[in-house]
């Protein structure tokens, strides 16, 4: 059926920039890929070259810790000390612990927002909005303080900390979306008996699992992402997540280039669990951005 | 019941911990190259000081100093740290570095066994506020292939001269190595300067306020100084020598012999040497490993030219290790650093042959350990044994670099004469500096 | 409870639900903010005691040629970055409602926004390096002149927005193509029972009901791209030039690199001020919550 | 007891005030329907008679209790809305059950009393599914299931039966009738359908921007109406009104009345008028007769459309430029340009003022 729609002019142009706005797309991801299997010699002789000439695991043998120091080195790598695995494992607690509770208050506030008409709610949901264009310079020092006297330096807690109570774009996200969910639902289960937290749990949550998803899914991406944060925070090599182990790759010296084939490596291995996750949820993940949903 | 078991096992923990572990001194530093060096250092200062635990943490450049200024303000920085010349005046402003003097007293430490210079720029009226642990220099690396191919002999090589006028042998030698698409050299009358395959020299970029790699040999040799003195508030941005020497590297590009300034601050010009896209390049000693493991033609390392002043210069840099005031466990900390400035750790150093250690004499050691590895890397060593020069030393060193950034790169990008920008910069800077 | 009003009531249940996140608000965004400010009227280089100088560093900041510079080119940013970032995510939802409902084209276009900003980034350096890069090899491949992008003043601001429209077009689009799946059908057919044009119905039907989505890309990507930093910082620093010294960039080189905390925290409170002022004007001018469809 | 009482209730959203001091009384086991126009407030009274929306000024009573600060859930009121609101992702039993559950109520008891509305409601076979998968009858008596099982003493209903198509709306229609006889409870009812009004109602109240115009039986509204509006919102087709004149008062305050050229005379109780006011007649379709009356008015209508719908026809027409539907019963052959002479009786004419007042008092046909 899809395949016999006619392919008219406009048709035919649309689907040529489609597909070159995929290959733009694409492409700079494939380098990624190609530069990962690049031998430290070869690479920037073989730049501006779509495939490596002596394709080699030893990037990815490098970030897995099975290369020594002293060999990392030799293969022209930094020789940090890297354990892609504690730091995937720490990535993904401290990913997940902020998906889950975050998500949570934010819709708990969200639909505080656009269903209980509560003393300052306006001005509240402006405040919150408003945290969004804070620009986190000004916030990273009093944050880091605070972290220091509550004792949560090198902690997971601390780690999470700014980020797992509130989210600005979170709860102006949900509120559209709850703003949007037919309003008689909800009365009927008032008149059901139903208290306002009985109303969110039952009857709101329920109904809001795509634009949920959606929001767990951003937040995922950019917290699996975080750099300066858990940096500052987790100085132990134990508690580091994953950007922050990556970040060893990059500069190690004042002029010094970054460990281009480690650092590609270590992109691979960092963007599969994301990957992972898109094909697991595709298709709901993907269509799961909505704004209004119940109709 | 329940409370009291608590406090008993949380007492009993503690009871353990300061058993079991003692005092553990954090230690940070930006090079991983030099990491394994380090600890084992750190392994070996903890087998002469059972109560002592050294714990080393290494992270870019960048990230470095903005997670120790994070450190300085809420009261958790490491309590020692690899220092640089350019940075310290600040937190000595701000009394976050503890005064050395007392304990070098104490301890009856002699400076004199630091190469000359080293141990003096750590201090300021009477106070020391770091031990010298390692220093550089710049020489140019040149890919001996290139060379061959172009008739260029070594002895050539290490023996260039240079003027801001004609670029004396340096530049004769440059045009030899700089072929266009079709394989002329520059020398040819076909060279076309619009299609070059490989630049002859490339300068790595403006350098702001130190041109350490970029300019400031060039123009020491040509009778530039930074500042009247270290913490001096004079600074000679706009001295004529500085401005010949900005206009001579302009030139180069608008020659074809170098690549343009916008064309080369993505990759870099050791990125481009290594690619086989520049045949000379300058750079410090530090990075000597780097290279060894990257390029795969041949190369060597040669002195810097000799300029008009007859001699070559150098800029001498030294890195240091600086106790933070904060720190809980000072005397701890100082034994550290003690032994991080003493043979014993600095000849570790040398024995991995990454940098060259600040005792007299290890320098040697190391370029020894390096000729086993196959790198000749006596080019830095006659380097240091030429006219050398600090850098300059102020506070606000940000801002004046920030200053000297931007004026350098317009001199570079062709948008303003040298001399204009540069008076204009040095106005600003001697303002920053007062 | 009889003797609470019903507002008294729904009151106590909005602060119950807004409890923790109000916490997290208070704490770590209100908190410091006001903390800026406070700070933004003093002299304070992190490591020293601050001290009060009143309103001079505004005044500085008013004469300062870098702050203005810093401020044009964020506004020029944004009016680069977003116009042809909404525009092509908008384009690439249309096409994908339209033509395809592959899946894998979906995933494809969101897989930028997988890498972190810094990643991406550079990666982005390293394509674009004018001599060793892969773009500028496939220009001269196509016979077209090699370019210096990050490297060139008048190309390094461009190559920036380029970069993070590349990163930033999927998401885009994604959004936009959850919005029209909220228009009915029927509307497009009724207009094309009337002889209404593709893009006719694209301009009267689409575009007004996207309202909505439109406020929310527009207030968050504007908000997001006023506050570029990663991106510059791994690819040209502020460089060449300060052609790309962006507010935000030089307010950190003030907190972080001059230690100059009180003046960084002065800009800083004024562009939240400048933010705020157009957040508010476009959920007026657009009447953000409105949907036409409800 | 469900008697309802409604004093001085006032709302305001804002600054906009959409009831305005409404006084009602409602006995136990009424069935009170709410009609008027879109935008008249009959929704909103309902919904603060539910106790979804705050009143701003008045009391509401519900068995003589005061509910202003009661609870909807706990007014012992349950609602049916015009889009169902039914749970999207519960089915048919936990849509039901829902409430009970939030009450604590005992699972047997639950499960008697759903099984006793599904069976009211012939749901039984439908318990298991999800909304989305009953057609929109089935959802609407899913709603009323709901409704009951939660056996409440007032029943309220928002347009219920305005998403269904004519045939299942006729069907509901008795459906609800028959359940208000079984339940015996009292029951409001919102329509903007005069004719659900009419046939369901045993009290109906006609709303207009927030007043109460008139209430009453169906019937009492239909031959007294208060005045222009429930006149012409109460009756299928539309009261057909005509413009005449007092040409002459009696003694008595009878007036004579001249339209067309005829003078009637009309006993009225009104002092207040004058010769030569305009006032306006009102004549049902219904109540137009092909041929003239002995004792009424007559004139000539030329026919517009006429619609034959086989038992009877509506005829459009006009007379001079006043626009007239009469009802003509049997089958006929009229079509349009016909001139018709017509007529009606004095005893079936509606007699307002100026500003829309009645101005007479019908008699009601006794049984």
């Amino acid at each position: 059926m899809i395949l016999i729609k006619k392919m008219t002019p406009a048709r035919c142009v649309a689907w040529l920039v489609l597909i070159t706005m995929l290959v733009v797309t694409l492409f700079p991801l494939l380098f990624v890929a190609k530069t990962s299997f690049v031998p430290a010699g070869e690479l920037y002789t073989t730049s501006t070259q779509l495939l490596p000439d002596n394709p080699t695991l030893s990037n990815y043998k490098k970030i897995f810790g099975l290369l020594s120091t002293e060999e990392s080195i030799a293969a022209g790598g930094s020789g940090a000390n890297i354990n892609i695995t504690t730091s995937m494992i720490n990535s993904v607690i401290f990913t997940g612990i902020i998906v889950i509770v975050q998500t949570f208050n934010c819709a708990l506030a969200a639909y505080a927002f656009a269903r209980i008409p509560f003393y300052g709610s306006k001005l509240l949901f402006g405040a919150f909005v408003a945290s969004m264009m804070i620009p986190s310079v000004v916030t990273l020092i009093p944050n880091f303080v605070l972290m220091r006297d509550l004792g949560l330096l090198n902690s997971m807690l601390g780690m999470v900390a700014p980020f797992f109570l509130m989210h600005g774009f979170a709860v102006f996200f949900l509120r559209q979306f709850f703003i949007s969910l037919p309003k008689d639902i909800e009365e009927a289960a008032q008149l059901d008996g139903a208290n306002s937290f009985m109303i969110f749990f039952k009857i709101a949550l329920p109904l809001s699992w795509a634009p949920l998803m959606t929001v767990a899914t951003l937040t995922t991406i950019n917290m699996w992402n975080e750099f300066l944060w858990p940096f500052l925070i987790a100085t132990d090599d134990s508690m580091k997540t994953l950007p922050v182990a990556l970040q060893s790759f990059k500069s190690q010296t004042p002029q010094g280039q970054p460990d281009w084939g480690g650092l590609m490596a270590a992109t691979v291995v960092a963007t599969i669990p994301t990957i992972i996750m898109l094909f697991f949820f595709g298709r709901r993940i993907v269509e799961s951005v909505q704004f209004t949903g119940g109709k | 019941m329940k409370i009291q078991r608590l406090t008993f096992t949380s007492l009993a923990i503690a009871v353990s911990a300061s058993a079991a572990h003692a005092v553990e001194i954090k230690y940070v530093l930006w090079d991983s190259n030099q990491l394994p060096a380090y600890q084992q250092c750190a392994t070996d200062f903890s087998a002469k000081h059972p109560n002592i635990s050294v714990k080393i943490t290494q992270s870019g450049w960048d990230d470095y100093w903005t997670a120790l200024s994070t450190g300085f303000v809420s009261g958790t920085a490491p309590d020692v740290f690899t220092d640089h010349l350019a940075k310290y005046p600040e937190f000595v402003k701000n009394n976050q570095l503890v005064d050395l003097s007392s304990y070098i007293e104490r301890d009856k430490l002699d400076p004199s066994i630091y190469t000359d210079g080293l141990y003096e720029v750590w201090g300021k009226d009477g106070k020391q506020f770091g031990l010298p642990k390692d220093w550089d220099t710049i020489a140019m690396i040149v890919n001996m292939d290139m060379a061959e191919k172009a008739g260029v002999t070594l002895d050539e090589l290490n023996f260039m001269t240079w003027n801001p006028q004609d670029g004396g042998s340096f530049e004769q030698i440059v045009r030899k190595l700089t072929l266009d698409k079709n394989g002329n050299n520059a020398t040819s009358d076909k060279f076309d300067p619009n299609n070059v395959a490989v630049y002859g020299y490339q300068n790595p970029g403006a350098g702001g306020m130190l041109g350490q790699t970029e300019w400031s040999h060039f123009a020491a040799s040509n009778g530039f100084k930074f500042q009247d003195k270290p913490w001096g508030s004079q600074f000679y941005y706009d001295d004529k020598s500085l401005a010949d020497t900005l206009d001579y590297i302009t030139g180069l590009a608008k020659q074809g012999l170098s690549a343009d300034f916008k064309n080369t601050q993505s990759l870099g010009s050791d990125s481009m040497f290594i690619a086989g896209k520049a045949a000379i390049i300058p750079q410090g000693s530090w990075m000597i490993t780097y290279f060894d493991n990257n390029v795969k033609s041949k190369y060597h390392w040669v002195p810097l030219p000799k300029g008009p002043s007859g001699k070559r210069a150098t800029m001498f840099n030294g890195l240091a290790d600086s106790i933070w005031s904060g720190s809980q466990h000072k005397e701890e900390a100082w034994q550290w650093v003690k032994y991080l400035g003493s043979a014993d750790c600095q000849s570790v150093v040398a024995s991995k042959g990454v940098v060259f250690p600040a005792i007299k004499g290890m320098a040697e050691k190391a370029v020894g350990a390096q000729m086993q590895r196959n790198i000749d890397s006596s080019a830095f060593l006659t380097m240091s044994q030429s006219e050398t020069y600090l850098p300059p030393i102020a506070k606000n060193g940000a801002r004046i670099d920030s200053t000297m950034e931007s004026a350098i790169q317009s001199i570079l990008l062709g948008k303003e004469s040298a001399q204009e920008a540069l008076s204009d910069a040095n106005k600003k800077v001697l303002r920053y500096s007062k | 409870m009889p003797f609470m009003s019903r507002k008294m009531k729904n009151s106590l249940f909005g602060y119950l639900f807004i409890f923790p996140a109000l916490i997290g608000f208070l704490l770590f965004y209100a908190w410091p903010a006001g903390r800026a400010v406070g700070i933004s009227f003093t002299d304070w280089n992190l490591l020293s005691e601050p001290y009060y100088v009143g309103l001079d560093n505004y005044v500085d900041m008013l004469e300062d040629d870098q702050f203005w510079n810093g401020l044009k080119l964020s506004a020029y940013y944004v009016l680069l970055n977003i116009p042809l970032q909404v525009m092509l995510g908008l384009f690439l939802a249309v096409a994908m409602d339209r033509l395809t409902k592959s899946l894998f084209v979906k995933a494809a276009i969101l897989l930028p926004y997988l890498l972190s900003n810094v990643l991406v980034a550079l990666v982005w350096l390293w394509m674009l390096d004018p001599i060793l890069g892969i773009v500028n090899s496939l220009v001269s491949f196509f016979g077209l002149t090699p370019q210096a992008y990050l490297g060139d003043p008048d190309q390094a601001l461009v190559s920036v927005a380029a970069i993070n429209i590349w990163r930033h077009m999927g998401l885009c689009a994604m959004l936009f193509l959850a919005g029209l799946q909220t228009i009915p059908k029927y509307l497009y057919e009724s207009a094309s029972l009337e002889g209404v044009t593709e893009f006719q119905m694209f301009r009267k039907i689409t575009l007004p009901l996207l309202r909505p989505v439109m406020v929310f890309v527009l207030v968050t990507s504007v908000t997001g791209s006023f506050q570029i930093f990663d991106t510059i910082a791994v690819t040209t620093a502020g460089g060449p030039l300060d052609s790309t010294r962006v507010i935000v960039y030089y307010i950190v080189q003030n907190a972080f690199s001059f230690y100059k905390m009180g003046y960084a925290s002065a800009m800083s409170v004024t562009l939240c001020m400048i933010m705020l002022a157009y957040t508010l004007l476009q959920m007026h001018i657009m009447r953000a919550s409105e949907s036409d469809l409800n | 007891m469900a008697n309802i009482t409604l004093k001085n209730v006032t709302k305001r959203f804002d600054k906009l005030e959409t009831i305005h001091s409404v006084n009602l009384e409602l006995c136990d086991g009424e069935f009170v329907v709410f009609v008027g126009p879109s935008g008249c407030g009959k929704s909103t009274l309902l919904r603060l008679i539910a106790g979804l929306e705050e009143i701003t000024e008045g009391v509401i009573e519900i068995g003589d209790k005061n509910m202003n600060n009661i609870a909807p859930a706990n007014r012992g009121v349950a609602m049916v809305f015009q889009s169902y609101a039914l749970y999207p992702h519960m089915s048919v039993r936990e849509n039901m059950s829902f409430g009970m559950e939030m009450r604590g109520e005992s699972k047997e008891n639950i499960h008697t009393r759903i099984t006793k509305a599904s069976h009211i409601l012939q749901l039984d076979e439908l318990l298991d599914r999800k909304p989305r998968q009953l057609s929109g009858g089935q959802r609407q008596r899913v709603a009323i299931g709901r409704a009951i099982v939660r056996e409440p003493d007032v029943f309220l209903f928002d347009e219920p039966l305005s998403n269904l198509d004519a045939e299942l709306r006729v069907d509901m229609r008795i459906q609800i009738a028959q359940l208000h006889k079984k339940l015996k409870a009292t029951m409001i009812y919102v329509t903007h359908d005069q004719v659900e009004a009419m046939t369901l109602a045993d009290k109906i109240v006609v709303l207009r921007a927030g007043h109460i115009e008139q209430v009453g039986s169906p019937m009492e509204l239909y031959h007294n109406p208060n005045n222009m509006f429930v006149a012409g919102f109460i009756g299928s087709p539309k009261m057909n009104f005509l413009p005449a004149l007092i040409s002459d008062i009696e003694a008595d305050n009878s007036v004579i009345v001249a339209f067309n050229g005829q003078k009637i005379l009309f006993k009225i109780q009104s002092d207040k008028l004058s010769i030569g006011d305009p006032v306006t007649l009102g004549f049902r379709p219904e109540h137009i007769h092909l041929a003239k009356q002995e004792d009424g008015f007559h004139f000539d209508i030329t026919v517009d459309v006429a619609e034959h719908l086989g038992g009877i026809s509506y005829l459009y027409s006009r007379f001079e430029n006043n626009n007239m539907t009469i009802e003509v019963s049997g089958e006929n052959v009229l079509t349009s340009g016909d001139v018709l002479s017509v007529g009606i009786k004095q005893s079936d004419c509606y007699l307002f003022d100026q500003a829309g007042k009645t101005l007479i008092e019908r008699v009601l046909p006794n049984r």
